[in-house]
């Protein structure tokens, strides 16, 4: 367990490294788009209004406000210390809004949608793979060409697909949006309802996107697991092949655990994308919604929250791997 | 193998437990609907039964014109986002704010809300007295007053808000003279007359009467603060209109009916609106607009849904638009775009005239506004709306001259040799003065139809000789550019924006805007003439025409202004487009108004909250 | 060497990649010189035309007609305008309006049209029927007009003199056009796209500028992930912790996001298609640095580069010879990946917004844009947007089987 | 013979550390050896005794952390690259493995016409190289004829290593090290390059360290025997001495430990901790 | 003459590359291992003596194929069985096999106990895990290991500690017949030792009956087994026993590889080493007479001209060779 707390630390460390770069990157590079947003703001507060003195005013008031008269640096300390005490800001587009609020209501719709999405379609794909690699012959001569192909579909087609077939042809599942247009959120069956259906579309788009290259991922370690010694090991030991492709399922996957983790990232992207698409209410809509307002801090807020939530996932995926990885542990203690 | 098959499954189940006790508990964190809904007095049925859902026979549902999440219900605020409940304009939106009286923009004259019977000026057009309705009152229940009027306009001024900057230079002030009645001083000019008496009647049906008694506690909540006055929030509002907030999130707005509304008083409408619920869920672009109107999930689309007419064509859906052909919708607003009479060449009226009259603007009026505009044939151009009523402002024939329909390849190069600018070093190019024709035409990113309307211009140039490059900025960007003189050397030659829609103070708000030397060279301009285009004859016809009454003199000044536009080309219109979109699904509501409804006074196409369109909520029967 | 590459080609995998890549390729060099368009012009007048032949009805009247004596002929145009739908249709205004139902025969053609004829008036609103409804009948009422006259169509034209209209022919209705003899057809493949451009040579040319854009952003990764991973993996100690450091940086911090919030800083001016090339490969260089740096650092100590040393090979010959060519299939392999994530990076930004601003040039991503914010999707215009997202999975389809198939090649222990 | 010793490669204090802090790792410990001229030297050690990192750091492909090596009675400078080369006139190797000795993407020739460049050659005719290479090739039982225009691949490991030898044979060093030369080779090829790596002493005079495991193999072949544990030597002098009576516990154990034929093998000893 | 444990007569496979090239590693290869005795197989790499030990166990997988020949294991024949039947009453119960890189023999992520669960409960669903845990933590007990091993993930045992666990676990149902390939020759020369000393302590245990231990190593061949059979191009070219066969070789392979011995004994300095040129044939075409034929110093023209049968001579003895034993003999000592 000395082995694995080291891992642990070490991780952790890792964990806050990037954490402080990605919020470093996360500050600066909002603050690069050219314009002035804050000129944005006066300008639509003051739209018909004829009296270049007043808006001077009102620019230097919401420049202090905002901050973005100050220097640099020392935005960038005002920013640590606000986020630290959870408070991202105010939105410029939904000025007077405060950034908090507006992450906080579709934070959870994208993390409900995200996450099980790309942990389903990380199953799926790994069992799809394993069994291609075991059956070989047709189940794999079929299954693969299909799940590359599919898997080489990007994740905005997957959607607009799925949304054509099943949203505008087939009218199975809304096109749009988190709950029924006509539904207000409470707890009741109906909406729970609703919600599921609506989750639906988005949802499974990301899966299909996800599974397919999971599928060759853990196609290819199936087979060299397949190929490993303690395969021929157990067989001549008259143990069954079923649990033989027990033990390489489990082999092959664990390093696709780490596979998982490294890609959270990319597919994060393509979620949000599939968020856009499908008008889901999370941080992909909110995200565009804030570039195309300028909004720095909402910008800030939501890449660092989409960051945060990739390394958190990241780490909690290491940490997990450590866990049911023996050899993780073991090379740690040496 | 059967382990993981059990694993599997687990899995399953547990992602689907997640997904299903973690949805409610997002909107537990986000929104406490029944609590907010207490601000007012309660609603007739108990929120919690209809709070799941909304009747659909009772529920009004808009698109198009909620974009994003509602900000703020403050009416001195001008950043709400909040399209359901605010718009202080020349249709002011009158769901939840009320103003004394609604423009009609069928027949351009204006109907008593707030106010009893019609405004009147004194003799020497310093000043408009009129009443308030004694049957007005406020959602608690207090009447509305003279005095809330006079404190509205103090407050405006008090606090340079957006609509008193915007008034002050024609309003002095605003007093009771006693409980009812309401003295609009304008300020005079030097001949002892009020200085644009336009400007001061538009307030009257542009601007929302707000509570006193409330106005004072925003102020010792804000402390004075003009900044903290106008970010507040204001969840505890009074209003006086119909309707008011049930529920918002980042998906919709609901508001609900106010069920003791003072109009239901038979000086006024005599009854209540019909929906209980007007609804707008916030759609994330057009495309899932139009789906939603397809799936009959909209009743009122205010967005612009492309081959709206496939809807019903192809699509066979009870799905009608305002007109029953193209173009749809009465156009009401003039998508221009700007010559910047700083670029090199475009200072030449030839250049100018012979890109406005290459351009083929049927291609745009087809493909950007897929025919949902009146064409150039059908409208000749000139500075007016295609309404009956603005296009008899002028003298068609003395103009026919000067109008173009476009595509006119052959005229303009004509026209461009004549003035000399020819390609003379054989590149393809014209040039003036030695230097090749390149422009770079420019309009926000992401706005469909304009972008599509910009690419054609550029493709006009092109024709003759002309090398005209688009290019999008963000709006953000954009705006912040367009608005300030001068305009960069580069990216802004031609550049498109609006113009003014119809209104009380229309044709002559849009003219000024669009050709008035006041907004020349200036910076924080949001008015218009973006271009920087100056000419003293027009100026003063524009000085003029606020002052003038007799129809005979305003006709003739109209005549000499269009003249003038058509001759300068200091910008040209590239498309009709309405004021709103207004298309209609009637597979729940019916009687919406269309062209011909037989209503009286005719209720305009704008989606029953704008102006005198509010009237057409008190018509709506459910479809049998 | 030869060797290899005659391995490579045995591979079925990559055979099949490399067909259909090499057929992408041929059509975007070939086609401009059999169809000479410019891509990008606006040849529709409305958007969104259905895919088919188009003939020019001027032409075609001024054609040579043949009479064909067809007996379904007058069939076909009836039941083109009077569908089922519709005869139910006036049957049910009929009902409504007061005609017993049993005096109603929609199958009936003639009687039906003259019952219309004669009790139809668009002023009489039949009980609570919508406006739409309403209007929905005017239409019938216009398309009815004429259906079963068995006369020819009158041409006339104003006689200049008079101001007169005069006929100045008749078509008959069994008149034909031999295709073949109309001036003007215009074969559209894939229709018109929302600016009215022919979609098949747009998305011919937008094809050959996303592949640029994948050439441009996958050199560009593989250059900086082959300099980062040699300088790390071969000169190893501190420059590797520095390097690897910010590899890992990057590697969890999402690529798309950086994307993003890069192609908006950099604003959309300055985005050109090979801006937004050189930005994605800025931003996805990471996994070929780790590859290479983990390929170098099992060669660097391989005797074959300890025997190069110690036949006194500088640093330089040492990596061109004797690592390079060792790694030269994983970068192959890179720059493929690379490649097709490049393509797929650009129309995901398109889709954003934030695509190349550029309006000379299409690419897959912009089509793709302007389909989904014309709602071709949703008003079922397939043409403009399905093609596109067929292509961009055909390339990145057929660089991942060349991947795959190579990747067999190179690691035996996943052959099959 | 004693008198006529000329001392060659000396080590004084040679240290090689691996990694930082917990992760450090002593792959070499404070060593100390001479070698001299013409010797056959064998460094036995089992695997991890760091007798592969000790080669290493002769040859001046690793620099110790701490230590001195001196070549021919002199400090050994290699710290630019001219003088490295200089020194790689003078030593050489031979590695265990000859499957990854060769860059598999040069034909042989390269690898033997690098060697005549690097003895000044370069600017040789043609002919005359190929004949050099004829003479190397010959000197390890090879036939030039049919190596040319071969890649590495397509011969066997046997060819592989021998051709190694040829190398060694055109370069002509004065160090000759030799890291497990026969290991992965079968037992049959092994005593041809044995009988080659003596014939190179013998013929030019080469001094040769010989790295291995196997310590019936030093003992077959070296004149002086050097053991290796953990990084330390613990034991040297000739070949006979040290195999026939080993001082160190460990050395002996070592010997024991290897399978005889005419000696009786005792397993009873064995204990299992 | 003792019980004979494993008769081998004739046996062919060969593997089938992904080209569908057929090898021929093991060619009609007969042998016959008595109750008690250890049989050595000797061969260079590549010879077929893996295979072979593969072959041995009458369980196929692809690459490897069954051919011809059949399976003896104390009377019974396994060759005709059906696979899962093997499976369930043979493997690892009649015959156990020891791989040759023991290192990666065991799945990285179980524990050895779960292994050994899995393994007995192969063959004998009933057995509960406390009795499992029992008879291996006693098993490894007596064979000296501890206890705690069983505990452990392989990653967490030495190289010595992980083949020793390996020999443990092939044993744990007391097989007739062990083949070991190669059990040592990954480890160093104490952790070897240890390793033989386990394996004579199996057959001394009475937890197996005979054992087949395949290694290139001749002095360790020599001393751990009692016959020897020199392999060579996937044929058997000699056997005897261990001192026959390292003492006085026959065939002309066995001798170059007896001459290649190298021990640290005192006198071996002086010992002249032999080689053998050349490479063997490639066993895809092999070649139709003596397989050694072109690396052979006394090859005759017939020697290629047909196959070469092995000659039996007195005792188990045999030899694959077209000249006597006693022009070899003569021949050797001319020519050294």
């Amino acid at each position: 367990m000395k082995g694995y707390r080291k891992y642990f630390v070490n991780k952790l460390l890792w964990l806050l490294v990037t954490t402080f770069f990605a919020f470093i990157l996360n500050f600066i590079l909002p603050r690069l788009m050219p314009g002035d947003p804050v000129a944005a703001i006066t300008a639509r507060i003051a739209q018909g209004m004829s009296n270049s003195t007043g808006m001077k005013e009102f620019y230097q008031q919401y420049a202090d406000l905002f901050g973005t008269n100050k220097p640099i640096l020392e935005q960038f300390f005002l920013y640590i210390k606000n986020v630290v005490h959870g408070n991202f800001g105010t939105s410029f587009s939904q000025y007077p809004r405060p950034v908090l609020d507006i992450i906080k209501s579709s934070v959870v719709w994208t993390v409900c949608l995200q996450f099980p999405a790309i942990i389903f379609g990380w199953i799926i794909g790994n069992t799809l793979g394993a069994l291609a690699a075991y059956t070989k012959k047709g189940f794999d001569k079929v299954l693969m060409p299909i799940s590359i192909f599919v898997s080489n579909i990007p994740a905005f087609g997957m959607a607009v697909i799925l949304l054509v077939i099943f949203g505008v042809n087939l009218k199975w599942f809304p096109t749009s949006g988190g709950y029924g247009f006509d539904l207000i959120p409470t707890l009741s069956w109906r909406f729970i309802w609703s919600v599921i259906v609506h989750y639906q579309l988005p949802f499974w788009s990301i899966v299909a996107t996800a599974i397919g290259g999971q599928a060759i991922g853990m196609r290819s370690m199936s087979i060299y697991e397949l190929n490993a010694d303690y395969v021929k090991y157990s067989r001549f030991m008259g143990i069954k092949d079923r649990k033989i492709v027990g033990y390489v399922f489990r082999n092959a996957m664990l390093p696709q655990v780490t596979g998982l983790a490294l890609s959270v990232g990319t597919m994060v992207g393509g979620a949000l994308v599939a968020e856009i698409i499908f008008s889901y209410p999370g941080l992909g809509y909110t995200l565009l919604n804030g570039i195309m307002g300028q909004d720095y801090p909402l910008i800030s807020a939501v890449t660092l929250i989409i960051t945060m939530m990739v390394l958190l996932a990241n780490f909690i995926i290491e940490i997990v791997y450590g866990l049911i990885d023996p050899r993780i542990k073991a090379a740690q203690s040496d | 193998m059967r382990k993981n098959i059990l694993f599997l499954l687990s899995i399953f189940i547990i992602a689907g437990v997640v997904l299903a006790a973690c949805q409610p508990a997002a909107e537990t964190t986000t929104e406490e609907p029944t609590a907010e809904t207490a601000v007012e007095e309660p609603v007739a049925e108990n929120p919690a039964d209809i709070a799941a859902s909304l009747p659909r026979d009772e529920t009004l549902y808009f698109n198009g014109q909620q974009w994003g999440s509602v900000v703020c219900w403050n009416p001195y605020s001008s950043n709400c986002n909040n399209a359901m409940a605010l718009a202080q304009q020349d249709n002011a939106r009158v769901t939840m704010f009320e103003t004394p009286y609604l423009y009609n923009m069928l027949d351009g004259k204006v109907y008593p809300l707030l106010a009893d019977g019609d405004f009147a000026w004194d003799a020497g057009m310093t000043a408009i007295t009129f009443k308030i309705n004694a049957a007005a009152h406020w959602s608690d229940g207090t009447p509305v007053t003279a005095e809330d009027v006079a404190y509205t306009w103090a407050t405006h001024v008090k606090y340079n808000t957006q609509f008193g900057a915007a008034n002050k230079d024609y309003i002095d002030t605003i007093e009771a003279v006693d409980a009812s009645t309401v003295l609009v001083k304008a300020v005079l000019g030097d001949d002892g007359k009020a200085i644009n008496p336009l400007l001061v009647q538009a307030y009257l049906s542009s601007n929302y009467v707000i509570q006193k008694a409330w106005t004072e506690k925003l102020e010792a909540r804000t402390d004075g603060d003009a900044a903290a006055l106008m970010a507040d929030v204001a969840e505890d509002v009074v209003f006086s209109g119909p309707y008011y907030k049930f529920f918002t999130d980042d998906t919709k707005v609901v508001m609900v009916r106010d069920d003791n509304y003072w109009g239901q008083d038979t000086s006024m409408f005599g009854k209540l609106p019909v929906p209980t619920y007007l609804a707008h869920v916030i759609y994330k672009d057009n495309a899932a607009g139009t789906t939603a109107l397809q799936a009959g999930e909209v009743d009122v689309s205010q967005q612009f849904n492309s081959n709206v007419q496939d809807l019903w064509l192809k699509d066979n859906l009870p799905i009608s638009t305002y007109l029953a052909d193209a173009p749809y919708n009465i156009g009401a607003s003039l998508p221009t775009a700007y010559y910047n009479m700083a670029s090199y060449g475009l200072d030449q009226v030839a250049v100018r005239k012979a890109i406005a009259m290459a351009v083929d603007y049927n291609t745009i009026i087809s493909n950007a506004m897929t025919n949902q505009s009146a064409t150039f044939t059908q409208v000749p151009r000139s500075l007016m709306n295609p309404t009956p009523g603005e296009q008899a402002l002028f003298d068609h024939d003395a103009v026919a001259d000067l109008q173009w329909a476009g595509s006119d390849i052959e005229g303009a190069n004509q026209l461009l040799d004549d003035a000399g600018i020819v390609d003379a070093d054989g590149d393809g190019w014209r040039e003036y003065n030695g230097q090749n024709l390149h422009y770079i035409a420019t309009c926000p990113n992401g706005w469909s139809d304009w972008q599509a309307a910009i690419e054609v211009v550029a493709a006009a140039g092109k024709e003759i000789g002309i090398d005209i490059t688009t290019n999008y900025p963000e709006w953000s960007v954009y705006q912040t550019v367009v608005t300030n003189w001068p305009l960069p050397e580069t990216g802004y030659d031609i550049l498109m924006m609006w113009s003014d829609g119809a209104g009380p103070t229309q044709p002559w708000g849009r003219i000024r805007h669009l050709i008035s030397s006041e907004f020349a060279q200036t910076t924080n301009n949001w008015n218009g003439n973006w271009g920087g285009y100056s000419n003293a004859d027009a100026d003063a016809l524009i000085q003029a025409i606020p002052t003038m009454s007799d129809a005979a003199e305003l006709k003739a000044a109209y005549t000499e202004l269009v003249t003038i536009y058509l001759t300068d080309v200091p910008s040209f219109t590239l498309m009709y487009r309405p004021q709103s979109f207004h298309t209609v699904n009637e597979s729940v509501w019916t009687n919406f108004p269309h062209e011909g409804d037989g209503t009286n006074p005719a209720v305009p196409p704008l989606d029953l909250t704008d102006g005198w369109s509010i009237a057409g909520l008190y018509n709506l029967t459910l479809v049998k | 060497m030869k060797n290899t590459i005659q391995q490579v080609f045995h591979s079925r995998k990559f055979v099949t990649g490399f067909s259909i890549f090499m057929a992408l390729l041929l059509i975007v060099f070939f086609y401009p010189f059999l169809i000479k368009d410019d891509p990008l012009a606006i040849i529709g007048q409305g958007n969104f035309f259905p895919p088919g032949i188009y003939v020019n009805v001027y032409d075609s009247l001024h054609s040579t007609t043949y009479i064909l004596n067809l007996d379904d002929a007058a069939v076909k145009r009836i039941g083109n305008t009077l569908g089922d739908q519709e005869r139910q249709d006036i049957k049910d205004w009929l009902v409504a309006y007061g005609i017993p139902e049993d005096q109603i025969d929609i199958d009936n053609t003639k009687q039906l049209l003259t019952q219309w004829e004669e009790n139809y008036d668009p002023n009489i609103s039949v009980t609570d029927m919508t406006f739409a409804r309403q209007r929905y009948y005017e239409r019938i009422d216009t398309s009815l007009k004429g259906l079963l006259s068995t006369e020819g169509m009158i041409i006339a034209k104003t006689n200049p003199q008079t101001g007169v209209l005069e006929q100045t022919d008749t078509i008959e209705q069994s008149e034909y056009a031999d295709i073949s003899e109309v001036a003007n057809i215009k074969v559209l493949p894939l229709g018109t796209d929302n600016f009215g451009r022919d979609v098949l040579t747009e998305l011919v040319k937008a094809t050959g500028v996303s592949l640029q854009i994948g050439f441009i952003a996958g050199t560009i990764a593989t250059l900086i992930g082959l300099f980062l991973g040699l300088l790390s993996g071969y000169v190893g100690g501190l420059m590797d912790d520095i390097i690897m450091f910010f590899t890992n940086l990057f590697t969890v911090i999402p690529s798309f996001v950086l994307l993003i919030l890069i192609s908006f800083s950099i604003g959309q001016d300055n985005r050109g298609a090979s801006t937004i090339a050189v930005v994605i490969g800025f931003t996805s260089w990471v996994w070929t640095a780790r590859a290479v740096r983990s390929q170098v650092i099992s060669l660097r100590n391989r005797d074959h580069v300890n025997l190069s040393k110690l036949s006194g090979h500088s640093t330089f010959h040492i990596i061109i010879n004797d690592i390079l060519p060792y790694i030269a299939s994983y970068v192959i392999m890179a720059l493929i990946l690379q490649i097709s994530s490049a393509i797929l990076a650009e129309a995901s930004l398109s889709i954003l917004g934030l695509g190349p601003r550029t309006t000379e040039i299409p690419t897959l991503g912009l089509m793709m844009n302007w389909a989904m914010i014309y709602q071709a999707q949703i008003l079922g215009k397939w043409w403009a947007y399905f093609p596109v997202i067929v292509m961009i999975a055909l390339i990145t389809f057929s660089l991942n089987l060349m991947n795959t198939g190579l990747d067999q090649v190179f690691n035996p222990a996943l052959r099959d | 013979m004693a008198d006529e010793k000329k001392l060659c490669l000396c080590g004084s204090g040679l240290t090689k550390i691996y990694g930082l802090g917990r992760q450090k790792c002593i792959a070499v410990d404070h060593v100390d050896f001479e070698i001299s001229e013409c010797e056959f030297v064998s460094i036995v050690g089992e695997s991890g005794s760091g007798k592969t990192t000790l080669a290493k750091m002769l040859l001046g492909l690793t620099k110790p952390t701490e230590g001195e090596i001196y070549f021919q009675g002199k400090k050994r400078d290699i710290s630019t690259l001219r003088k490295k080369k200089e020194y790689w006139k003078s030593i050489q190797a031979i590695f265990q493995d000859p499957y990854s000795s060769y860059n598999t993407f040069n034909k042989i020739d390269t690898v033997l016409l690098d060697c005549i460049s690097m003895r000044g050659g370069r600017k040789l005719p043609h002919a005359k190289k190929i004949d050099l290479m004829e003479e190397a090739c010959s000197f390890v039982n090879l036939k030039f004829e049919e190596l040319t225009n071969k890649y590495p691949f397509e011969l066997s490991g046997g060819q592989m290593q021998r051709l190694m030898i040829a190398r060694i044979f055109i370069l002509k060093p004065q160090i000759l090290m030799a890291d497990e030369p026969t290991s992965m080779i079968d037992a049959c090829s092994r005593a041809t390059i044995l009988d080659m790596l003596m014939k190179l002493r013998k013929d030019i005079g080469m001094t040769i360290i010989f790295i291995t495991h196997d310590i019936g193999l030093a003992y077959y072949i070296s004149d002086c025997v050097y053991i290796m544990e953990h990084g330390k030597i613990i034991e040297s002098g000739s070949a006979e001495e040290v195999i026939l009576h080993p001082k160190e516990e460990y050395t002996r154990r070592l010997i024991n430990d290897v399978p005889k034929i005419h000696e009786e093998w005792d397993l009873s000893s064995v204990s299992y901790a | 003459m003792s019980k004979v444990m494993l008769e081998v007569k004739e046996l062919t496979t060969k593997y089938v590359t992904r080209f569908h090239e057929d090898i021929y590693a093991v060619d009609h290869v007969s042998l016959k291992n008595e109750e008690g005795k250890s049989l050595g197989i000797a061969g260079e790499s590549g010879c077929g003596k893996s295979t072979l030990a593969l072959s041995l166990m009458g369980y196929y997988f692809a690459p490897l194929h069954y051919t011809s020949g059949e399976i003896i294991i104390d009377g019974r024949n396994i060759s005709k069985m059906d696979p899962d039947d093997i499976r369930r009453t043979i493997l690892g119960t009649e015959i156990a096999y020891i791989p040759q890189a023991a290192m990666n023999a065991l799945n990285p992520t179980q524990k050895v106990i779960n292994f050994i669960e899995d393994v007995i409960q192969a063959h004998n669903p009933k057995a509960t895990k406390t009795e499992i845990y029992e008879l291996a933590r006693e098993r490894f007990e007596i064979l000296g290991l501890p206890a705690e091993v069983l505990q452990k993930y392989p990653v967490e045992l030495s190289g010595g500690m992980k083949q020793r666990t390996v020999i443990a676990t092939s044993v744990i149902l007391c097989p007739k017949i062990l083949i070991a390939d190669e059990p040592s020759s990954a480890l160093d020369v104490t952790s070897q030792k240890m390793v033989i000393k386990m394996l004579r302590d199996l057959m001394d245990n009475g937890f197996i009956k005979s054992m087949i231990f395949i290694t290139h190593e001749l002095p360790l061949l020599y001393n751990v087994t009692d016959d020897i059979m020199v392999m060579y191009a996937g044929q058997i070219v000699e056997k005897g026993t261990a001192e026959e066969v390292v003492f006085d070789p026959l065939h002309p392979y066995s001798k170059g590889l007896m001459n290649s011995i190298i021990v640290p004994e005192s006198g071996a300095r002086h010992v002249k080493l032999s080689a053998i040129p050349g490479v063997p044939p490639n066993l895809k075409n092999p070649p139709q007479g003596c397989h050694f034929a072109d690396r052979c110093k006394y090859v005759q023209p017939e020697c290629k001209a047909h196959p070469i049968d092995l000659q039996e001579i007195a005792g188990e003895r045999a030899y694959r060779c077209i000249f006597s034993q006693d022009y070899l003999r003569k021949a050797y000592k001319n020519g050294g």
